[in-house]
């Protein structure tokens, strides 16, 4: 019984007319209906990459450090002699939207398997999260299905959470972004590749049974009655954690075995997707039966059963001989374990059901989606906001008071409230904690650690997404010198609108341009990404943003650094200039209302020059504390020392800003400045260090009392009890979202 | 002054692992009549009159979530 | 007990929902310097160790309640055994739990108070040092520890509770730095700030906070220390 | 076959923290009208036979935990 093919099908597929013909040329004939739900898939955005793949070629590959990865689910970098750390970043946007818990869930799900696919034991998650405004009871809603969605998951696994990011802005509230990054380590020499090889070779699926989840947008192929009872087609996936623990564990001792060929975990279109990846890498064919597929549902049609989205399943080609070894590891793990098929010479994806061939394309030209160079057009607010002029803001008269209200808004605010509710510990690597600049996890057997972040700011990406971009970049990296680490590798999560309209296109594309030039700037290969298109809600699209996270390698882990002030009697150190940075800024936007101005200017070579005086400073074991000023600037980075410390300060502005305004000074978010505080005795060396690389450095006062007092001009204009900042602080998230 | 209880239970077609693993729990206790298992949330509490509409209402609004979960109201004097 | 000559021998329990496994291997071995072996769940035999532990995680999902389903595997009728035979046994968190589902320990184990999952550092006080998980310690002194549960509000009915405080059997409570058992200082809402409790006969142990989370000073303190070298001095002890 | 239902409650001497948390929620949502709510666990299942006491049995072992829980069964062909 074989459908006709009608143009609704396609187009409901979100296949364009040009893209069918394509698919008749690349086939040579009609595609059945399988094969053109798989066409669908493989040429989808989410899979394919069709409309982003040309400026995705603009990033670098290479860096200073090894990644020795080509074209797998995550790249890494070699963090330590022999030792590669393999990370990525995905984004569960949409399906979070839905139904948060299960939908944040499932990514920490998805984003590790593509670490354990590579045979690394996964060490530790991000989480960067974008809500729209807390006094939104959705977006409170959406905040707290989120977080214990990640928590369920990721404690569950026993892989600790150790840092991520926080975010709420209108831009957001019809479209959160739930992005997580996931780190895990290998021996350079054992990494694992997706390339089918050896002709004969069984393919194996494992793991969970598949039903039909996620099937979504193919329903159409449903026979008409199916196709009218919604219900029998969740699109929600549903994470089950114990079962993805055992499949983590028993993966890793399969791979022990030496048997395993090649392994892919399922994600978007399930089979088809790593079917087709696994034979295209490799070269070769393969022949597969879809009745040996465990399967949770009765009466299953072919297609859904390619298409299923199930969640905690992976594909293995074992060698030939060895099956029942590998096999006997998952069933000791109570897992499913079953030889689908095996590999040809061929390269036909044939797939059968019940013997019947069912689909038969060229592997090849599945995987080989069309490429599609978009139209980009600058939008019109861009030359407005570009062209704003401070200089009608008021400057207000109380900057205590703005300091209080910057440190008790959900975005400058203390994420404890998140971080408590993760696993942070396990695993026993968390050498700084969460709260800080990065966390840093120490590589058990080695000398060597990694400092890890993730950043990123819609707010500056909106204004000017080429900068913006540099400017996230240069933030996490100057958060990982903080901590001691040497940044050595990105990965990204481009979330962005709908790339058809080309002035969002346009802003993915400056983003992508901007990122390329800071990379080869600071010589970081970006090892891994994700692109998320079509971010947008009835009422407009998100700020295009796009979160970076980047890996730093701490040579000795011990020769650490952590951002809290920790002596009375410490001297205060600035490293960089303060200028009149007021545009894009956290105060701007959230004292002011206002979201407008050219981001702060980024001069890339001074960011160099600060970050690697903070690095050898920090390495040389002379700096008590290390903190980066980002968001509300100066004055809420010396809050953050304090707060973390539990200590005073008093300190005064450097007196060379004579040109900048008072607010700016305090609020503006200039990038490239660490403070830093370190024994009298040390300040003369950093001193040192810092005229080496050319770096500016102010001293600004001393650690000690209770209170932070901040002078300007000889006049005291921020002074308050720490322990009352601390309050504010701390409590400002617990008290939106508890009542 | 009425009784109300609620059952909140994942849609058939979802997937409910936690019932899984309990049933093969059970299996491996020697409970091998046992099959279909499934798990849901209970909700008992005590509504001003009997308003069956206002209690559906709170369990779309806050106490299942539609998407995933079925539930079913039991009313009682 | 057998304790062979020298160190004491550790097997650490291994369910398929185990995740703190790894880490106390670490301890002990890498940390302490002390031979232990993992145990896989469907073993029956705990011949040739000394002390048992049951480690974090959640044995099998933790689906129902935590524990429950970990109590009918088989190495538990093995653990019970090797308990009623004066063997030492160690539940840490998710031990812990199923040490209580499985009986070997009095009360249960309800979702924490504040309803959510909490991981954190935090101070416990010691009760007693007459166990031999303790004896390195002083009693009254604080330890600063990491916690990392969702249900860890213990709970006893209060005949319970009056018998295991006749029998010295609470072995440790949530307290300030400063060492006062105050409300605020109870992260779950705990019974009686309870962190930690010990069976009638001493020998089996089981604690919310993880000692093996701070066995190296580089991860922000090495009391968990005392633990093991209480235990290692056992062994001394006896040969 | 028959289908039993099991309806677990904490006991109540035990403060349920997740039902008040609920509550809360519904008075803030502006359903101030409901009290004394308390959650349980729902399961369901296909059994052999209908024989109640296996299914207490069951209960008693896995299902519930008698120190905290109490249990409720229903069962029907
Ligand atoms: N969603 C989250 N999950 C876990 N940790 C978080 C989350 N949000 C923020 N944090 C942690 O809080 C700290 C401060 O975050 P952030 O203000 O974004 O730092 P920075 O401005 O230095 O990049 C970091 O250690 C970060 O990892
Ligand atoms: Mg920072």
């Amino acid at each position: 019984m074989r459908m006709a093919i009608e143009p609704r099908m396609w187009r409901e597929l979100g296949l364009s007319d040009e893209e069918y013909q394509r698919i008749v040329e690349a086939i040579g004939r009609d595609p059945t209906p399988t094969e053109l739900a798989m066409f669908s898939v493989e040429w989808s955005e989410h899979c394919g990459y069709p409309r982003s793949r040309p400026l995705l070629a603009l990033l670098p590959k290479e860096g200073k450090y090894t990644s020795p990865v080509e074209g797998g689910d995550a790249g890494g970098i070699e963090a330590a002699p022999g030792l590669t750390v393999l990370f990525k970043m995905e984004s569960h946007n949409h399906p979070s939207q839905v139904e948060p818990f299960q939908g944040a869930a499932t990514g920490v799900g998805g984003i590790i398997r593509d670490i354990f696919t590579m045979g690394a034991r996964p060490i530790a998650v991000l989480d960067p999260l974008r809500f729209g405004e807390l006094d939104q009871p959705m977006a409170r809603y959406l905040f707290n299905g989120v977080v214990k969605g990640i928590a369920f998951y990721g404690n569950c696994l026993g892989i600790p959470t150790v840092g991520g990011e926080l975010q709420f802005d209108d831009a957001y509230r019809g479209n959160c972004l739930v992005n997580v990054m996931a780190l895990g380590v290998v021996r350079t020499d054992k990494i694992v590749s997706g390339r089918g090889t050896g002709v004969g070779n069984p393919v194996i699926i494992v793991g969970n049974s598949t039903g039909r989840d996620g099937i979504g947008g193919a329903s159409i192929l449903a026979s008409h009655e199916l196709a009218e009872d919604d219900e029998k087609r969740p699109t929600v996936q549903i994470g089950d954690p114990f079962t993805e623990k055992c499949l983590i564990e028993a993966c890793l001792e399969a791979l022990e075995t030496g048997a395993i060929v090649a392994m892919k975990d399922m994600g978007a279109a399930g089979i088809t997707c790593t079917t087709c990846e696994m034979s295209a890498a490799g070269g070769c064919g393969m022949d597969v039966e879809l009745q040996k597929v465990p399967r949770r549902e009765p009466g299953m049609e072919p297609w859904e059963i390619l298409m299923s989205e199930s969640q905690e399943r992976m594909l293995l080609v074992a060698q030939k001989g060895k099956e029942d070894e590998v096999l006997g590891i998952f069933r000791k793990w109570g897992l499913n374990a079953v030889v689908i098929g095996q590999l040809t010479g061929d390269g036909l994806l044939r797939v059968r059901d019940n013997g019947e061939v069912v689909a038969e394309v060229e592997a090849k030209k599945l995987a080989e989606p069309p490429v599609y160079h978009l139209p980009a057009e600058e939008p019109a607010y861009y030359r407005a906001c570009q062209a704003w002029d401070p200089s009608g803001l008021p400057t207000p008269k109380d900057m205590t008071a703005v300091l209080r209200d910057l440190l008790s808004s959900p975005n400058l605010a203390s994420p404890e409230w998140v971080y408590r509710q993760y696993d942070h510990m396990v695993q026993t690597n968390t050498v700084v904690l969460p709260g800080g600049d990065a966390a840093v996890l120490r590589l058990k057997g080695y000398r060597q650690g990694i400092g890890v972040t993730a950043d990123g700011n819609g707010r500056y990406c909106y204004l000017d997404p080429y900068l913006g971009t540099q400017l996230v970049l240069a933030e996490a990296c100057r958060n990982l010198v903080c901590v001691g680490a040497d940044p050595a590798g990105v990965t990204d999560c481009l979330n962005f609108g709908n790339p058809e309209k080309p002035d969002r296109f346009w802003q993915f594309k400056r983003s992508v341009e901007g990122l390329a030039d800071a990379c080869r700037f600071f010589e970081l290969p970006v090892v891994s990404g994700n692109v998320s298109f079509y971010n947008e809600a009835a009422d407009g699209a998100i700020y295009p943003t796009p979160v970076l996270g980047v890996v730093g390698v701490l040579e000795d882990v011990r020769r650490h650094c952590t951002a809290g002030f920790k002596r009375s009697g410490d001297v205060i150190l600035l490293l960089g200039k303060t200028r009149d940075d007021l545009g894009g800024t956290e105060y701007l936007k959230h004292v002011h209302g206002l979201v407008t101005g050219r981001p702060p200017a980024l001069d890339l070579d001074l960011e160099r020059r600060v970050q690697r005086t903070c690095l050898e400073a920090v390495r040389a074991g002379l700096c008590a504390s290390a903190h980066d000023c980002s968001s509300g600037g100066l004055a809420v980075a010396l809050a953050e020392c304090c707060m973390w410390g539990d200590t005073g300060a008093r300190v005064t502005l450097p007196a060379g800003e004579t040109e900048v305004r008072l607010d700016a000074r305090l609020f503006g978010e200039s990038p490239s400045r660490i403070l830093i505080s370190a024994a009298p005795d040390n300040a003369e060396k950093i001193r040192e260090i810092a005229g080496r690389h050319g770096a500016p450095l102010e001293l600004l006062g001393a650690v000690g009392g209770d209170s932070l007092t901040v002078l300007a001009d000889g006049e005291p204009v921020i002074a308050a009890p720490v322990a009352e900042l601390k309050k504010l602080w701390r409590s400002a998230i617990p008290r939106l979202m508890e009542g | 002054m009425a009784t109300a209880r609620v059952i909140i239970t994942l849609k058939k077609t979802i997937m409910d692992a936690q019932g899984q693993t309990v049933e093969k729990a059970l299996h491996n206790l020697g409970y091998t009549g046992v099959s279909n298992l499934r798990i849901g949330k209970y909700v008992e509490m005590t509504v001003e009159g009997r308003d069956q509409e206002r209690v559906e209402e709170m369990c779309r609004k806050l106490l299942a979530n539609p998407i995933i979960e079925d539930f079913r109201i039991e009313l009682e004097e | 007990m057998t304790a062979t000559a020298g160190k004491l021998r550790f097997g650490i329990v291994v369910f398929p929902g185990s995740n703190c496994e790894a880490d106390t291997w670490h301890a002990i071995h890498d940390e302490m310097d002390a031979p232990v072996e993992y145990v896989w769940h469907e073993e029956t035999n705990l011949d040739g160790y000394d002390c048992v532990i049951l480690p974090g995680g959640f044995s099998y999902g933790d689906y129902l309640r935590t524990g429950a389903v970990a109590r009918f595997s088989p190495v538990m009728g093995a653990v019970q055994e090797f308990a009623a035979k004066g063997g030492l046994v160690l539940g840490i968190c998710n031990g812990f739990q199923i040490l209580l589902e499985a009986g070997l320990l009095p009360g249960a184990m309800l979702r924490n108070a504040g309803q959510k999952f909490v991981c954190r550092y935090l101070h416990v006080r010691v009760e007693t040092t007459d166990t031999p998980f303790t004896r390195e310690m002083t009693k009254g002194a604080v330890l600063r520890i990491p916690i990392a549960h969702g249900e860890g509000n213990y709970y006893a009915d209060p005949d319970m509770l009056a018998e295991m405080k006749e029998h010295d059997q609470i072995v440790f409570r949530y307290c300030t730095a400063e060492g006062e058992s105050t409300p605020e200082a109870n992260p779950n809402g705990s019974l009686d700030n309870i962190a930690g409790v010990c069976n009638r006969d001493r020998n089996v142990l089981g604690m919310m906070p993880h000692p093996e989370r701070c066995t190296d000073p580089i991860l922000g303190s090495a009391d968990g220390r005392l633990v093991w070298e209480s235990l290692l001095e056992v062994s001394r002890g006896d040969s």
